[in-house]
């Protein structure tokens, strides 16, 4: 059983971590502003959020994973809603998005 | 390890204390220059730190099995110290807001100009 | 391995300390001081300063940077490029530069546990807190009972802060209950403040009352408390915001906070100690010792709260839309 | 394995340090900001169980508070400004 939960936390924590990379690369990337945004929610949801589910099974059953998924409770609401304000504000400014021309 | 680091972290504040130190004296904007005084206070946070960092300790909470702690005294100077540096840098920064009503610009060289012409 | 982590950091905070001074957008600056500040939290968490980690984190990655934009936003973006070249500042700061790092050469290697810094009251303390005070948390013992004269002082360093502040930029009262254009646009927002504002308040409670047993104390939990505070301003407006908590009530706290600490030191006196003297406040004196240290971190909560406050009403309340 | 974790942190940190310069515009880099303090909040976490005292998960409760408000706060003011001045680049 530990060994299992172990396997099983270890696959979360390389998951998250190769999520991670990808979402950092598309920031790096990506050729606009609201392109990279999609980058970003990568990091914040999918890759903390297996980061941490990794982490909770590491720490087993005490006052470590309780916090741990209060972290996991706020990121998954924190994340999307700054996305989201940082988009609205971009719109807001007038930042346009980058349209390929060739398809319209 | 360590010894190979020897004192690469005191360089690395230095340089950053530096930096800072660039800032305050070199460029006439006034908010740049709080930016400059911000740098430069992370960086003496950062020096102390290190000095308290003890090879193989761990962090200064007593628990049981744990023997070698890093040393408490700089993190309590340092915790007041980054309070009373959020305080300077908001006073300021309001002084700032101050000298812009009063002058209409935050650049020091003109402030000089207008001083000199009344 | 924390080593290399420790490098990387180092070198991280560096390029970004080059970065801002390069940058000639002040808001650009004040973005990337943001993440200076994080970056520096968490090399403080490598070098085992967990308590300073907390602080940092709160107050530099969130009220400076606001503060630092309010400040950007009430004046003006763009930095002129200087009239002198800047040959003379250069001069001046490498030879300060070249003297420090000579400095550096006498000193005793990083992490060495012989080093003097490590062999003259540290140990003491570190060996009597569990018998004397009896806290597990070192720092929270040393700031609060050890050397809490040098704590009344900060703390009434704040307090003047917070007093010059409210002299300087005064403010201003917004009579309308501003709901600006953009209203509708903070629905997301709206909805995701009222979920978080009670746990964040309820998080400061918890950093101030388990500061004895684990990172946290006054200070964080004070600034933790204005940041909910700061969460639900930006959500429904400076207006609404001060109806929660009015400036009037934030000035008597700012004070009533020092009073706090520096009544639990006469009262000390009083019971027959010295001046912050806890160990007389109850029978048993690591009791009194417990007692004392969360009376006065109260005190500081409150005091560092009410000040972070007023700056940043102060701040905002100059920026010309009204509804933040 | 969590150094394995922590070498991806710190080299995604890096990355969105490299959009924090680049810019070109402000929000490229309060969209920086925000990433770089998720990967802070990962990256105390995992720290704090390799160094074996993973109690410390506090700091990493606070920093995902502070990080999110902050850019708020941010967007906020940069909006405002926007608004008073009717300009909207940088």
């Amino acid at each position: 059983m530990g060994l299992v939960l172990d396997v099983l936390s270890w696959v979360c924590l390389l998951g998250g971590a190769i999520f991670l990379l990808i979402g950092a690369i598309g920031v790096l990337r990506f050729p606009d502003f609201y392109t990279r945004l999609h980058a970003v929610s990568i990091c914040d949801t999918l890759g903390a959020g297996l980061v941490l589910v990794g982490l909770m099974m590491q720490g087993g059953l005490s006052l470590v994973t309780v916090k741990l998924l209060l972290m996991f409770y706020f990121m998954i609401f924190t994340g999307p809603t700054a996305v989201h304000a940082l988009a609205e504000a971009a719109m807001q400014g007038k930042l346009k998005p980058h349209v390929d021309d060739r398809e319209s | 390890m360590p010894e190979l680091l020897g004192h690469y972290n005191y360089w690395i504040v230095i340089i950053l204390m530096m930096t800072g130190f660039y800032t305050v004296i070199a460029r006439p904007n006034l908010i740049k220059k709080i930016i400059g005084l911000f740098i430069f206070q992370t960086s003496v946070f950062i020096l102390f730190i290190s000095m308290a960092k003890v090879e193989g300790g761990t962090a200064p909470i007593i628990e049981e099995g744990i023997s070698v702690y890093s040393n408490p005294l700089p993190h309590v100077l340092i915790l007041t110290a980054i309070v009373v540096s959020l305080a300077t840098t908001a006073l300021g920064l309001a002084l700032v807001v101050r000298i812009r009503d009063a002058y209409g610009t935050i650049n020091e060289d003109d402030i000089h100009v207008q001083d000199e012409e009344d | 391995m924390e080593y290399l982590i420790d490098i990387v950091l180092l070198g991280l905070l560096m390029i970004t300390g080059f970065a801002i001074v390069r940058m000639r957008s002040l808001l650009a600056a004040a973005m990337l001081t943001s993440i200076y500040s994080l970056l520096s939290a968490s090399l403080f968490v490598v070098l085992d300063a967990v308590d300073v980690a907390l602080t940092e984190a709160a107050i530099g990655a969130g009220i400076s940077t606001i503060l630092l934009l309010a400040a950007v936003a009430l004046t003006t973006d763009e930095e002129k490029t200087p009239r002198h070249t800047p040959l003379l500042p250069l001069v001046v700061v490498i030879a300060t530069g070249a003297a420090l790092i000579y400095g550096t050469l006498d000193m005793p290697h990083y992490g060495d546990p012989e080093a003097p810094v490590h062999r003259y009251v540290a140990p003491t303390y570190l060996h009597d807190t569990p018998g004397e005070i009896g806290v597990p948390n070192v720092v929270t013992s040393v700031l609060a009972s050890y050397r809490g004269y040098d704590t009344l002082g900060e703390v009434t360093v704040i307090f003047t802060a917070g007093a010059g502040v409210l002299a300087l930029l005064g403010y201003r009262t917004r009579r309308r209950n501003s709901q600006g254009p953009g209203n509708r646009k903070l629905v997301v927002l709206r909805v995701i403040a009222k979920l978080f504002f009670p746990l964040i308040l309820l998080f400061a409670l918890y950093v101030l009352l388990h500061g004895d047993y684990g990172p946290g104390g006054g200070f964080q939990a004070g600034v933790i408390f204005a940041t909910g505070f700061i969460l639900y301003a930006l959500a429904f407006g400076l207006g609404n915001a001060q109806r929660v908590i009015p400036h009037q009530l934030l000035r008597i706290m700012m004070a009533v906070g020092v009073l706090i600490y520096a009544a639990v030191g006469i009262e000390s006196m009083l019971l027959g100690g010295k001046f912050l003297e806890y160990r007389v406040l109850a029978d048993d004196p690591v009791t009194g010792q417990h007692l004392g240290i969360m009376l006065i971190e109260l005190g500081v909560g409150i005091t560092v709260a009410a000040v972070m406050l007023i700056i940043y009403y102060g701040f905002v309340s100059r920026l010309h839309s009204g509804d933040m | 394995m969590f150094i394995t974790v922590s070498i991806v942190i710190l080299v995604a940190i890096a990355v969105g340090l490299v959009r924090a310069f680049r810019g070109p515009t402000l929000y490229d880099r309060v969209m920086a900001a925000n990433m770089i303090g998720t990967l802070t909040v990962l990256m105390v976490a995992v720290l704090g169980f390799m160094t074996g005292r993973p109690e410390f998960l506090d700091i990493a409760l606070v920093y995902v508070l502070i990080s999110f408000v902050s850019t708020i706060a941010v967007l906020r003011v940069v909006t405002i400004r926007n608004s008073a001045t009717g300009s909207g680049e940088q």
